[in-house]
């Protein structure tokens, strides 16, 4: 009946067959019988009227079987629809912001598009935000459709099938240019794909790296800079991967600052002691960091580095 | 205002009294909406809900309840003394409700205008400057006892047409379908302040 | 229709029991309140309110001496609300 | 037959009560000229919203703007929704047959309150204007469609307080309509009428008067807090606020879905009463029908959440709502049954008021299973908010109560007005309204699938055939309404004279004169046996 552009196709159109095939049924057949009754019973044929009153059968069978009817009919909506909401781990994200009258969508990285630019057979979860007022994303050829509400942390995903372009559209009324706010999905190659969003220029805020975001809410940056500036501590800048010089059990030792060395440096500061700074000014910070938030402050780290390299 | 001498309503205390609690069904619903409000709001946001609710002054509002349950009973005694044939005493605990219900009023007023004095009204400074919770927290106190107090002002209009109509006699013994179902509507504003009461004072 | 029997007249002394019942009532959950059961105190406060609207509805709405009918629908109707709230958490409540 | 003929009884449009003229009307509490104001007031609202429609058709035929902007469009479906919704079809059969007929139909005088009754006609009067106000006072007309959805609505800057206003009242006319008709059917039957010797079209009443009772004030006090978020700045729905847009949603379905059914089921009533008096034979499976206008009210009250599959809700709450739906979908499918199971060997006289019935039926049937699509979840995430929505609606509503108003209409007009209509222009008006509604609503089921989103000014070019062929249909269907009208407005005054029972039905209205005296009966009549019990007339055939 349609083409599949989506994984979400097939499910949604076997409902929608099913429904519509017991429609058709049920219609022609149920009109069939009263143009016949109309006709065979017409007053210009029959005499009198039979004056039977009901049937209990009758009824039970009238009951049971749509009753069955209707409960396929919900089967097959829910298991069309259970994929829906079960998002894949390996679905790429992206943020849908719907705002009055306009899409855009934000690849993270202050990348933004008005269109929605994705790779082929890639399954893509949209997570829905808007700026003011509902909206819904709805895209016919995948058949999915999400409202974007303000406040409400709502998504949507799909796999698309084939390299084309899709309509956008907003289905949730919001206002004078409802109408007006719809764009386009343009599914590429992933090779395609990367190259466009190698080329989207930066427009948007870049957000802060999740390392930074640690140091700015511990405290590092007290004491340590970013830019080089000898303050309380070392500067981070270009700290990564160089060698440094510090006091181990009294002695000046060399060694290179890396993943080890960093994480030694937080958990007991005053094990290894920067050449020219004081112990003890640093505290462990075992306890407020766990493993993971040292490896995002490490991988932060590692990007002022890459000058020194 | 019948338009035929014979075409007079006829009279079914029966019938007007299940008008009467379908009336109160739909005064229940009106408020359920705003109690479903709450519900959500309060699962969403309890620890908020706790503390706006802590400001809340649980001295009138425990007053208020004590007031309103005597009045209740006042005006179920004014029934029973109305179907024992005894208008007099009647009237007198009617007017012992009329009294309560304006104790009540004047409590609200109180309550209200100190709210007024430290600015906690709703799209005031202090209020927008408060969490979300005890914004919703208070939107919902105006609005349900807002509410509340304007059913208690219809009940109150309600009990003095049945005190003017028990004085000119209209009301009788075998005649009282007005003061019944003006009760009724009395009980439903208590009924409804019990469940307001605990939620908007005491859940602290 | 039917029923035109005497009206059942509840006696003075009922109606001062049934005050001292919800008073007592009040000054329960004004004290229990005062406890800080924290999650509890909801549950509390409202399992003693629906005590003291089921005696308001029983005693002074004279429920208790109307018909099956009024009953049953004055069930219904609370019946009907306890499933709006269940329906709207089973949004709010698996959400 | 001549056409000035003249009845001799006294009726109660003639009769005179203490005022004359006009305002003997404006203060009579007499049901049946409640009704009639009912039927007028309605009528003229409906004229006025279905021009609005056709606007909207032209509007449509072509993309981009033709004879409005895309503000003028989106007042103009609000209001369109709204009264049609709110003035027109909620009211609509209850308050104009259910007055004009209840009574008759259970044996009593009048209804339980009448100055109720008449006050209630006020209060819809009050709201209905303050709607038409919405339209002109300062500002702009309101542009929220008639679902008022958070946030827009409480920042759009057009008149939508006076459409929220005037819902509000229009609510409480409906609720104290219901109240009074709950009380009436228990307390004003005839004696001998035991529940089960009731007619359906009363059944049919009482399951809707509860749902009025019970859903009603919900929509009420959630107009009062979207009020309140305009004006007093308490914001329940404002996501600014820590409000909840979706809990609006929630709570404006738990009374707008009971309200479609407040609209289907006295128009099922209506067809109920006809299938029967039409085939001579009593209504096949009594009991079932009745039981299922209780299960379809009861049922009915929860599965709100249908309208909201895509705002976000639970995964579980989605699952519910979708099977309550189907649910519901079954007592439908009985009556269906048993209004073909009642025409089936029966001596069917094809009048106009059983082509109606019929058309009702294949109407019906087409919006009922585009119903079902909307109610199973994966396609309602295809087709929600989309032209498929807006043909479900028109098909079920228009088709559904729309034809059961005029199947009423010419049913009972010989009753109401003691004078009969012209039965072929009768016909040649329904080939129009039928041929025209089909051409007008079909293609958006199309459209709708291929992915034409609703409440749209402006829509791309490849939804166009579909839009065109629409709004052609929509010319059609103009032509069969003024037909329609214009045959009954000719025959209120020139038809020739009905007489008490022109249909030979068996139901107590037509056992009494055409058009009723004041008080409808002269003696309260005893029944004593079942409501279509055609035993008798039908020996003489
Ligand atoms: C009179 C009014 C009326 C009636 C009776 C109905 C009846 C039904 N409606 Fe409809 N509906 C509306 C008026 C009505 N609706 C309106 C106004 C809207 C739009 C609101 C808006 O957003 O503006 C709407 C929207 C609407 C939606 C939401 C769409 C969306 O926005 O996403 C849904 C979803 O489930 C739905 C479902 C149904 C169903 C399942 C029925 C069922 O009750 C139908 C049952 C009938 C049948 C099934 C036919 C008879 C059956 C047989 C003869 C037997 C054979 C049957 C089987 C084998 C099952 N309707
Ligand atoms: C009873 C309910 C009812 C009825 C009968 C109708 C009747 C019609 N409606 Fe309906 N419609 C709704 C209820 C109804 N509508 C609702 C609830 C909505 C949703 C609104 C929203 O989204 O919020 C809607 C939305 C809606 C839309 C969708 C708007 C959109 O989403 O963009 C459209 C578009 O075509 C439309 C068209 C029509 C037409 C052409 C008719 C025609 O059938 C009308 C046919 C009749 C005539 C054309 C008669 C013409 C008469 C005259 C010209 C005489 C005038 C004379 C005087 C004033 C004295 N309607
Ligand atoms: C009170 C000031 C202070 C704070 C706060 C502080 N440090 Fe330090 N830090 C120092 C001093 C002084 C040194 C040098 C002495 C040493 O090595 O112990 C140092 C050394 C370091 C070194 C080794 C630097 C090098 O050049 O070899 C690292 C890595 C480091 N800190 C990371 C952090 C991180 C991450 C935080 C936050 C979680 C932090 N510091 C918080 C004072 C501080
Ligand atoms: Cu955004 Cu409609
Ligand atoms: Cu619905």
């Amino acid at each position: 009946m349609f083409s599949g552009a989506s994984n979400m196709v097939e499910g949604v159109d076997r409902a929608f067959a099913f429904i519509f095939i017991t429609a058709i049924v049920f219609i022609v057949g149920i009109t069939g019988f009263m143009i016949w009754t109309v006709i065979r019973y017409n007053e210009k044929r029959v005499k009198k009227a039979k004056q039977f009153t009901g049937s209990n059968t009758l009824e039970i069978i009238w009951t049971v079987i749509p009753l069955i009817l209707v409960m396929v009919m919900f089967y097959l909506g829910w298991i069309g629809f259970a994929p829906m909401r079960n998002v894949p781990d390996n679905a790429m994200k992206v943020k849908a912001i719907g705002r009055m009258w306009e899409w855009q969508f934000d690849y993270g990285d202050g990348k933004l598009a008005k269109e929605l630019v994705i790779p082929v057979n890639q399954p893509v979860k949209l997570e829905l935000f808007s700026e003011d007022v509902n909206h819904s994303l709805f895209i016919p050829a995948f058949r999915v459709k999400e409202d974007v509400v303000p406040g409400y942390d709502n998504y949507l995903w799909f796999t698309p099938f084939y390299i084309g372009e899709y309509e956008i559209l907003c289905t949730e009324y919001c206002g004078l240019m409802h109408s007006g706010m719809t764009t386009k999905t343009l599914v590429k190659s992933q090779e395609d794909f990367d190259k466009w969003l190698s080329e989207l220029p930066v427009t948007g805020i870049v957000p802060d790296h999740a390392g930074l975001v640690l140091l700015k809410n511990t405290g590092c940056i007290a004491c340590h800079s970013l830019d080089g500036a000898r303050l309380v501590g070392p500067s981070f800048k270009g700290l990564y991967g160089k060698t440094q010089n510090v006091m181990a059990n009294k002695e000046l030792v060399s060694i290179t600052a890396d993943d080890a060395y960093i994480q030694s440096s937080l958990i007991n500061p005053d094990g290894q002691v920067v050449e020219g700074f004081n112990k003890g000014l640093m505290k462990s910070y075992e306890k407020e960091l766990s493993n993971e938030e040292i490896q995002k402050i490490t991988e932060y780290l590692k990007t002022l580095g890459i000058d020194q390299q | 205002m019948s338009t035929h001498p014979t075409h007079n309503e006829h009279h079914d205390p029966e019938g007007s009294k299940i008008g009467m609690w379908l009336f109160i069904f739909t005064e229940l619903f009106l408020f359920g909406g705003l109690f479903l409000v709450y519900a959500v709001f309060r699962n969403k946001y309890s620890a908020e809900f706790h503390h706006a609710a802590e400001e809340l002054n649980a001295f009138i509002g425990t007053m208020n309840t004590v007031v309103l349950l005597v009045s209740s009973m006042t005006v179920a005694m004014s029934v029973t003394a109305i179907q024992k044939g005894n208008s007099k005493k009647a009237i007198g605990l009617l007017i012992l409700t009329v009294l309560a219900a304006l104790i009540f009023m004047v409590n609200k007023y109180f309550e209200w205008s100190h709210k007024f004095e430290f600015n906690l009204y709703p799209g005031s400074d202090v209020v927008k400057g408060l969490d979300h919770g005890e914004i919703l927290f208070y939107g919902l106190y105006y609005m349900m006892t807002g509410l509340h107090a304007l059913h208690v002002l219809i009940g109150l209009v309600l009990l003095i047409i049945v005190i003017v109509r028990l004085k000119s006699g209209r009301i009788t013994k075998d005649h009282y379908s007005l003061h019944e179902n003006s009760g009724l509507y009395w009980h439903l504003v208590d009924l409804i302040w019990i469940f307001l009461f605990p939620l908007l004072y005491l859940i602290t | 229709m039917k029923n035109d029997k005497h009206p059942h007249i509840s006696s003075y002394n009922q109606h001062i029991t049934v005050l001292l019942v919800l008073l007592i009532l009040t000054f329960i959950t004004v004290a229990v309140s005062g406890l800080h059961f924290s999650t509890f105190s909801v549950g509390v406060a409202l399992i003693i309110a629906s005590v003291k609207g089921a005696t308001v509805l029983t005693y002074f709405m004279h429920l208790k001496y109307e018909s099956l009918f009024l009953k049953l629908i004055v069930a219904g109707v609370f019946l009907v609300y306890a499933l709006v709230i269940v329906l709207t958490f089973t949004d709010y409540l698996l959400r | 037959m001549s056409s000035t003929e003249k009845y001799t009884h006294e009726s109660y449009l003639e009769h005179k009560g203490k005022y004359k003229g006009l305002l003997g009307w404006l203060t009579s509490t007499d049901h049946k000229k409640i009704g009639l104001m009912y039927m007028y007031a309605i009528t003229v609202f409906f004229l006025v919203a279905a021009l609005l429609g056709l606007m909207m058709r032209i509007e449509k035929i072509a993309p981009g703007p033709t004879i409005m902007d895309a503000q003028t469009y989106n007042g103009v479906f609000t209001i369109h929704g709204v009264i049609m919704i709110f003035i027109v079809v909620i009211p609509g059969l209850a308050a104009v047959f259910g007055n004009l007929f209840l009574p008759i139909l259970i044996g009593a005088k009048d209804v339980a309150f009448p100055k109720l009754n008449l006050f209630s006609w006020y209060l819809f009067m009050t709201g209905a204007i303050l709607g038409l106000f919405s339209q002109f006072v300062g500002g702009d007309p309101p542009d929220t469609g008639w679902t008022f959805y958070v946030p827009y609505s409480a920042e759009s800057s057009t008149n939508v307080i006076w459409a929220l206003s005037a819902a509000f009242i229009l609510g409480f006319a409906s609720i104290l309509t219901g109240l009074n008709f709950i009380v009436t059917i228990h307390r004003m039957r005839a004696p001998g009428m035991t529940w089960f010797k009731m007619p359906l079209f009363p059944w049919s009443l009482y399951a809707t008067a509860w749902i009025q009772v019970l859903a009603t004030p919900i929509v009420g006090i959630t107009l009062l807090m979207v009020i309140a978020e305009r004006v007093l700045n308490i914001g329940f729905f404002d996501p600014a606020l820590g409000g909840d847009p979706v809990l609006f949603q929630h709570l404006f379905w738990i009374y707008s879905h009971p309200a479609v059914y407040i609209m289907i089921l006295p128009a099922m009533g209506v067809v109920t009463e006809i299938f029967p008096t039409f085939s001579q034979k009593p209504v096949f499976g009594y009991g079932a029908i009745a039981i299922s206008s209780i299960a379809i009210a009861v049922v009915g009250y929860f599965v709100w959440g249908h309208h909201m599959f895509t705002s976000g809700i639970s995964y579980w709450s989605r699952w519910f709502f979708s099977f309550l739906t189907f649910i519901v979908a079954v007592p439908s499918a009985i009556k269906v049954f048993n209004w073909l199971s009642t025409m089936y060997g029966g001596k069917i006289s094809l009048k106009p008021p059983l082509l109606y019935a019929i058309s009702l039926i294949f109407l019906f049937l087409i919006g009922g299973f585009t119903g079902l699509t909307l109610g199973a979840l994966a396609t309602n995430i295809h087709t929600h908010d989309t032209a498929f929505v807006v043909a479900h609606f028109h098909y079920i509503i228009f088709g559904g109560m729309g034809f059961a108003f005029f199947a009423g209409i010419h049913y009972w007009f010989p009753k109401m007005y003691g004078r009969m209509y012209s039965f072929r222009w009768a016909n040649i008006a329904w080939g129009f309204l039928f041929l025209g509604f089909n051409v007008l609503y079909f293609p958006l089921f199309i459209i709708g699938l291929q992915g034409m989103p609703r409440r749209y000014f402006d829509y791309l070019p490849q939804y166009q055939t579909g839009h065109v062929i629409s709004t052609i249909g929509a010319f059609i269907l103009i032509i069969g309404i003024f037909m329609m009208i214009s045959n009954l407005i000719y025959a209120r005054k020139k038809g020739a004279l009905a007489g008490p029972n022109p249909w030979k039905g068996v139901t107590l209205e037509w056992k009494i004169p055409s058009p009723p005296p004041l008080e409808n009966f002269d003696e309260i009549p005893v029944i004593t046996h079942q409501p279509y019990f055609f035993g008798d007339t039908n020996d003489e055939d």
